[in-house]
């Protein structure tokens, strides 16, 4: 080692959901730890609103903290892609968390989770739940592609398990809009036999309402992405919440955990880490239950 | 062109009565006609109830934007009131214990930091002078941020027992009619009567119309626009003490975009944007168009969910073109 | 041979019709003048003849053939340009930008500024007004708005000039100068009508005089027929007596002592005394600082000084403090300052003194019968329910004066208290505000109209500079007034600033 | 109270000539003072290169509110219509091939876009006589759900090729100085000539100032109105044609608060919100300073980014204080 500070800029969305919120937490709470570890490291770590503002960030650490590595949770993958390839072009090296580019070989370290996997095993849940077949509603995130591809997996996955969807509306990720859609459904469908609230956030939302209309005929609410107090109702065995499926927002942690390790260390770290989304179920709910995190 | 105006006056001023009314009819007809469930007694009190924050605050904007102001601040300023709320009573509860009490001194808590935060805007904007676009854009940022901070980037949350026992305070009520709605009923009819037949009304009014004769006419300017923004804090923690119980957490989206419903009800129910003019009864028939726009479009599902936007933005312009129509030609 | 003409002109606000019949002639070359009772209709006919409102019947003429405006630009196309009552400008823009509103000099796509900032120099040098072409409208007094107003006229080269009260906020010197910018007007062709409530510029100035009363034309002739009093007799319907009333005053206590009143930037060191049950009345020319240093006083403007009401020494930083003590000033500026025009009478009677009405709701019942009184003492004309904005510059005036008297000041100033109100009118305000006085009120009259000083006041404080330069006694002649305003007599010791 | 104004004119407008650029001065200097790299060539670069989109939307932006008016639907209309443009760039790969053409035609669509999109809310704020905030609510509402539709929920992204090709509109530029700079620049001397120097700009004030004076002196207030909004929405196309090579794609999150950025900025420039006066140069002053902000805060981390909105906050109320410190007493 040379002694020389290196700097590891890392850009990811603000805290405007629960799950970002949980990705934020980590990742101030890795660049704290490491600061720490590694005093010859320093980070710059930027929240951002919006693709444009992200963009602006990370031409911000180029032009004047002369980063050497670059962490980035992509707002949306398409508008990253150039000026993040602009960073790599400066020699820097490159970690992309959760949202790949739309152009391969950019990034030196993928660190991702699996979208298309997390509808996926929600779907195949969600079949086996109901193996009669039944009626469901789905809360839907943000209009996005990570929302896109959530939802077409699930789709896959329910294709012919005859499991009807009566109705699929945006919640935004966000507790108070599913509460309010969720109160909308129950009003409009007389019986509803299980929610996909594909989020754990708006699963929250979702249970409030129903709980507030006093309905039995919903057997549970299947949501995602393992905040803790949901993981705790299914570890304690609370019917309404079977499972929930993985989408840890630590991943963030991983990634600018491996990052600093390469640069402080030069060891081999490139390539891609697949975090797959795992369906947690009373069993072994134990494994994902952290109970300091904030999410 | 033309003076016209003039003669015209009696006839417009029936439309802009009539027009919001109007409106929300047209909307409860047609929502009925969709679907048979939307005049059931639940969605009813679904919608009623969920216009209540908005509804309250949009009470106190009326009074703010009729003296000629306007806060952009309210959504965050309720969103940082929820988390300071929910952080005082969880820190009490180990103290205290589960209670009525924890929960009194979370109302208390709410009513002050509201009152305290609307003060605030109000001291920035009257004896500075700074426009009240520029001071509470600031201070929405700052709540904003703040409760963000607060949360850690995530969520706050109430204590699971101390929620069980706030929760009546959303969902209970007396008569079947839950709280939010009773709340609402009394702010709203006490607005209505503070604005149409007390000093401050005319006063707020007068100062909104034109600012120099409200001064010359001895009116405590300074001291009646202050008053206008501290209400609205207050009742921005009156809403959040509704809130709270509701789902017992607050985050950064707590709120999100509250203030730009709010104003647009406002403005929908009639009252004029530049100041002069505020009817309280037409902001409650606004925050009703708003909620059931969006009810509506939950209980039908005739469109692309993304071109929801896009309805709820048409139908809050025919909206206002349905009142204003007297003055088109 | 007419330029413009109105043949039985009628027309209707709503279901009230306020012109029936009218008939009036302009003939080129000459000075014709429309006088009548606040409220006569002699503001709606002149925005009839310029195109600023449509007839609801009958036609207007113009070289004989019928003409119907499209829009407000279309009569001004014609060479028709009217001076408004109220004030017509952008308080935001400058001099030079409201004069050429509408009509801008330019070069090329641009504007020319040099050559309009030289043109509206011209222009104000005729009115022998000296404000900066760039100043900012709205810090403008309102007697050199008044200049603006007819400097943005005369810009126009006008076959007809139609001039709403254009002397109502100008003093007698003024005046002159619009009086001669008149007869140049007419040397060249133009045909002008005008109205006013002073009876004697009329009697100077006009060639023909028509004179109208509830809407219609009662007489229509030569000007030299009939003289000032026939004129008065004409319009109110009823032989007048004579203007001001008696001045039996028995001063008592001192009610108001100020020394040393400095308003930054207008007045210094003005100190008086003033009693129960006296008039004091402050003349000076344009821009003597009269305003400015009343309002100061009550608190309207930052201020130094001291100040001794009832012989407690206050400080009075804002205008409630000063109606608490029983101080109120009454603004010369009704549009901007005084009135809510998009508001009821109502609304605005109680304004000043809503606290009596509130009684933890306003009691709106004691509020309609104070507006019954009040129509009926200050003799307010026009609909009860109409907007403020739409009564005649008269009537609200006389509504503003009721507003101030509702709060009932024990020490009240006046700015302009006749501003534009008629004749008869007049000569009831003068018996209210001695009145007034004899009910042991002690009452301050800022007026620039010479007269009115002398016949109302016991005292006559007269302003040069924003300083005080002399104290005449009731018995004053409009020469010395003249005298020390324009600084002609010898000032007492004090050096300029 | 006080109403101060007169005798401090004189000093007061200077303090508000002097203020913004007081406030941009001074964060500058603390910038210089933080790092380093910040006067560098490339940070100045940058940061007045993204201050383009918001400032050409603002310097739009400054007249309309100038004349009274004001639009909420800029930013959701720069999305929209870089939605289209990539939409019909890439339909027309196939026949045109990747070439100027086609970027030529995604040009000329986005100016016809964006005026037409101006005209519209124009005419329905002038022709209904609808209030100007209920009008562009709305159709932010509509251009924001349609460009999601468009995108399907997900992103719009230019055609690979194309985008290299058409890149260099923001990356590129003549002597080292990138063309939204140029642009930019150029969009605000002509705003600042049009505002001082025409009938137009006079307009705008002289009916921000007094609709009915404007009208008495024969000018064509709705015709000047709507001239406002056309010229915005067609500014709205300028800065989408810079915006599109620097991200290639449009989503549902484009353009997102760009309205009231542009609105903040052109207040804090010392435009009057209520009409009647407006400085094309201050506008430019307040976009940088806000740009400034967002810049200052990622060359320090000395605070938790969870508190950046508020310390954007502060600043931006601290600017404005600064520049009406005369009016304070
Ligand atoms: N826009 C309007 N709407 C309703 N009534 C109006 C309107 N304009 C004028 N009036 C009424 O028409 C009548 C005549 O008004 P006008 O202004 O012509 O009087 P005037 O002779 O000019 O009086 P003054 O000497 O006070 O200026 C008044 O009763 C007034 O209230
Ligand atoms: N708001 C203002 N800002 C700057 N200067 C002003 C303002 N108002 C008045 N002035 C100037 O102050 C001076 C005195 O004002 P003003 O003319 O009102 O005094 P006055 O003696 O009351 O005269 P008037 O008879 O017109 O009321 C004038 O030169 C005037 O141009
Ligand atoms: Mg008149
Ligand atoms: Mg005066």
């Amino acid at each position: 080692q040379d002694g020389e500070t290196k700097v590891i800029g890392v850009s990811i969305p603000a805290a405007t959901h629960g799950w970002a919120g949980g990705m934020n937490y980590f990742a101030q709470a890795t660049v704290d730890r490491l600061e720490e570890t590694y005093p010859q490291l320093d980070f710059v770590l930027a929240t951002a609103s919006d693709p444009a503002k992200q963009v602006n960030d990370i031409e911000d650490m180029v032009a004047t903290r002369n980063i050497d590595a670059l962490v980035v949770l992509p707002f949306e993958s398409e508008p990253l892609t150039g000026p993040v390839q602009n960073v790599k072009a400066s020699g820097a090296w490159i970690t992309v968390v959760d949202r790949g580019l739309s152009q391969e070989g950019i990034e030196d370290l993928y660190v991702a989770g699996d979208n298309p996997g997390f509808g996926r095993v929600s779907g195949e849940f969600m079949a086996s739940a109901l193996p009669e077949g039944g009626k469901i509603v789905v809360l839907r995130g943000i209009p996005t592609t990570i929302d896109n591809e959530r939802v077409e997996g699930f789709q896959a996955a329910i294709e012919g398990k005859n499991i009807e969807v009566l109705g699929m509306e945006h919640g935004d990720w966000n507790r108070d809009k599913s509460f309010t859609v969720m109160q909308d459904f129950l009003s409009k469908h007389p019986q509803i036999d299980a929610v996909w609230a594909s989020d754990d956030d708006m699963a929250v939302g979702a249970l409030g309402a129903i709980e507030a209309a006093g309905r039995d005929d919903i057997k549970f609410v299947l949501g995602g992405a393992g905040m803790k107090e949901m993981i705790k109702r299914t570890m304690d065995g609370d019917a309404m919440i079977p499972a929930n499926v993985t989408y840890p927002p630590s991943m963030i942690a991983t990634a600018i955990e491996i990052t600093a390790v390469g640069l402080v260390s030069q060891a081999p770290v490139s390539g891609d880490f697949i975090i797959g989304s795992v369906l947690v179920t009373p069993e072994n709910a134990e494994t994902y239950y952290y109970p300091d995190s904030p999410f | 062109m033309s003076d016209a105006a003039v003669p015209a006056a009696p006839r417009r001023i029936r439309m802009t009565v009539i027009g919001p009314i109007l409106a929300l009819v047209l909307l409860v007809v047609a929502g009925a006609l969709m679907n048979p469930n939307f005049l059931g007694w639940d969605n009813v009190t679904n919608v009623l109830a969920r216009s209540a924050f908005i509804g309250i605050i949009a009470v106190g904007m009326t009074f703010v934007i009729t003296a000629g102001g306007l806060d952009l601040s309210v959504g965050s300023m309720a969103a940082f009131i929820a988390g300071l709320m929910i952080l005082v009573m969880n820190s009490l509860v180990p103290s205290m214990g589960v209670g009525v009490p924890v929960i009194l001194v979370g109302m208390a808590v709410a009513l002050l930091a509201g009152l305290a935060a609307g003060l605030l805007n109000g001291i920035l904007i009257t004896r500075l002078g700074i426009e009240a676009f520029i001071v509470t854009l600031g201070s929405m940022g700052i709540y904003r941020s703040l409760v963000t901070w607060l949360a850690d980037g995530g969520t706050l949350s109430l204590d699971f027992n101390l929620r069980s026992l706030y929760q009546p305070v959303y969902y209970g009520g007396i008569f079947g009619i839950t709280w939010p709605i009773i709340v609402f009923a009394l702010v709203v009819l006490v607005g209505e009567v503070v604005m149409r037949s007390t000093a401050f009304g005319r006063y707020c009014a007068a100062i909104g119309s034109n600012e120099q004769v409200a001064k010359y006419s001895s009116v405590r300017v300074d001291r009646v626009r202050l008053m206008t923004y501290a209400a609205l804090g207050l009742l921005v923690g009156i809403a959040t003490i509704m809130y709270v119980p509701r789902l017992g957490s607050a985050s950064s989206a707590t709120g999100m975009l509250w203030e730009l419903e709010a104003i647009a009800a406002v403005i929908i129910g009639g009252t004029v944007l530049k100041g002069g003019f505020g009817r309280v009864w037409g902001t409650v028939i606004g925050v009703l168009i708003l909620t059931l726009i969006g009810n509506l479009l939950n209980l039908t599902d005739f469109v692309s969910p993304y071109l929801n936007g896009a309805i709820q933005g048409a139908i809050i312009v025919l909206a206002v073109v349905l009142q204003r129509e007297g003055k088109a030609r | 041979m007419t330029v413009l003409a109105l043949r039985n002109v009628s027309r209707s606000f709503g279901p009230i019709e306020v012109l029936h019949g009218v008939d009036i002639a302009l003939r080129p070359g000459r000075v014709h003048a429309l006088i009548g009772e606040n409220g006569a209709g002699k503001s709606t006919t002149m925005k009839i003849m310029t195109g600023y409102q449509p007839p609801s019947s009958g036609q207007v003429l113009l070289d004989g053939r019928p003409v119907g405006f499209a829009n407000m630009g279309a009569a001004e196309d014609q060479g028709i340009s009217m001076i408004h009552q109220e004030f017509n400008l952008a308080e935001q823009l400058t001099v030079e930008q409201n004069i050429f509103l509408g009509r801008e000099l330019k070069r090329g796509p641009f504007l020319d500024k040099p050559a309009m900032r030289a043109r509206t120099r011209e222009l104000l040098d005729r009115l022998e007004c000296r404000v900066s072409p760039d100043r900012v409208v709205s810090t403008l007094s309102n007697s050199d708005k008044q200049m603006v107003e007819i400097a943005k006229a005369l810009l126009r080269d006008t076959r007809v000039l139609v001039m709403d009260e254009p002397t109502a906020v100008l003093t007698r010197a003024e005046t002159a100068i619009l009086l001669r910018q008149v007869r140049a007007l007419r040397e060249a062709g133009t045909a002008v009508l005008f109205t006013s409530h002073k009876l004697d510029e009329v009697e100077e100035i006009a060639d023909d005089l028509t004179i109208m009363r509830d809407g219609r034309v009662v007489w229509t002739g030569e000007a030299a027929a009939m003289d000032q009093h026939a004129m008065a007799n004409a319009m109110v319907g009823r032989e007048m007596s004579d203007l001001f009333p008696a001045k039996v005053s028995t001063p008592g206590e001192v009610a108001l002592e100020v020394a040393n009143l400095s308003v930054p930037g207008f007045s210094h060191d003005v100190g008086f005394t003033l009693r129960r049950g006296e008039v004091l009345g402050v003349a000076g020319l344009i821009g003597s600082g009269r305003t400015e240093t009343f309002e100061g006083l009550c608190g309207l403007r930052p201020a130094t000084g001291e100040v001794r009401v009832f012989g407690q020494p206050v400080r009075i930083d804002h205008p409630w403090q000063a109606q608490d003590l029983g101080l109120c000033y009454l603004t010369e500026d009704r549009k901007t300052r005084g009135l809510l025009l998009g508001k009821g009478l109502r609304e605005n009677l109680t304004l000043q003194a809503l606290s009596k009405f509130d009684r933890g709701l306003l009691d709106t019942g004691a509020e309609d019968r104070a507006l019954t009184q009040a129509i009926a003492d200050f003799d307010i004309r026009g609909h009860r329910d109409a907007l403020v904005g739409n009564l005649s510059g008269g009537n609200q005036q006389k509504l503003l004066f009721a507003k101030t008297m509702l709060a009932d000041p024990q020490i009240i100033v006046i700015d302009e208290p006749t501003r534009g109100i008629d004749i008869g009118t007049k000569q009831q305000m003068y018996v209210l505000i001695r009145r007034l006085a004899a009910q042991g009120r002690a009452i301050v009259v800022i007026s620039s109209e010479m007269q009115e000083v002398i016949g109302l006041a016991d005292r006559i404080l007269v302003m040069r500079h924003g300083r005080v330069t002399g104290e005449l006694g009731a018995d004053a002649t409009e020469d010395a007034i003249v005298r020390l305003a324009m600084g002609v007599a010898p000032t007492p010791s004090k050096e300029p600033a």
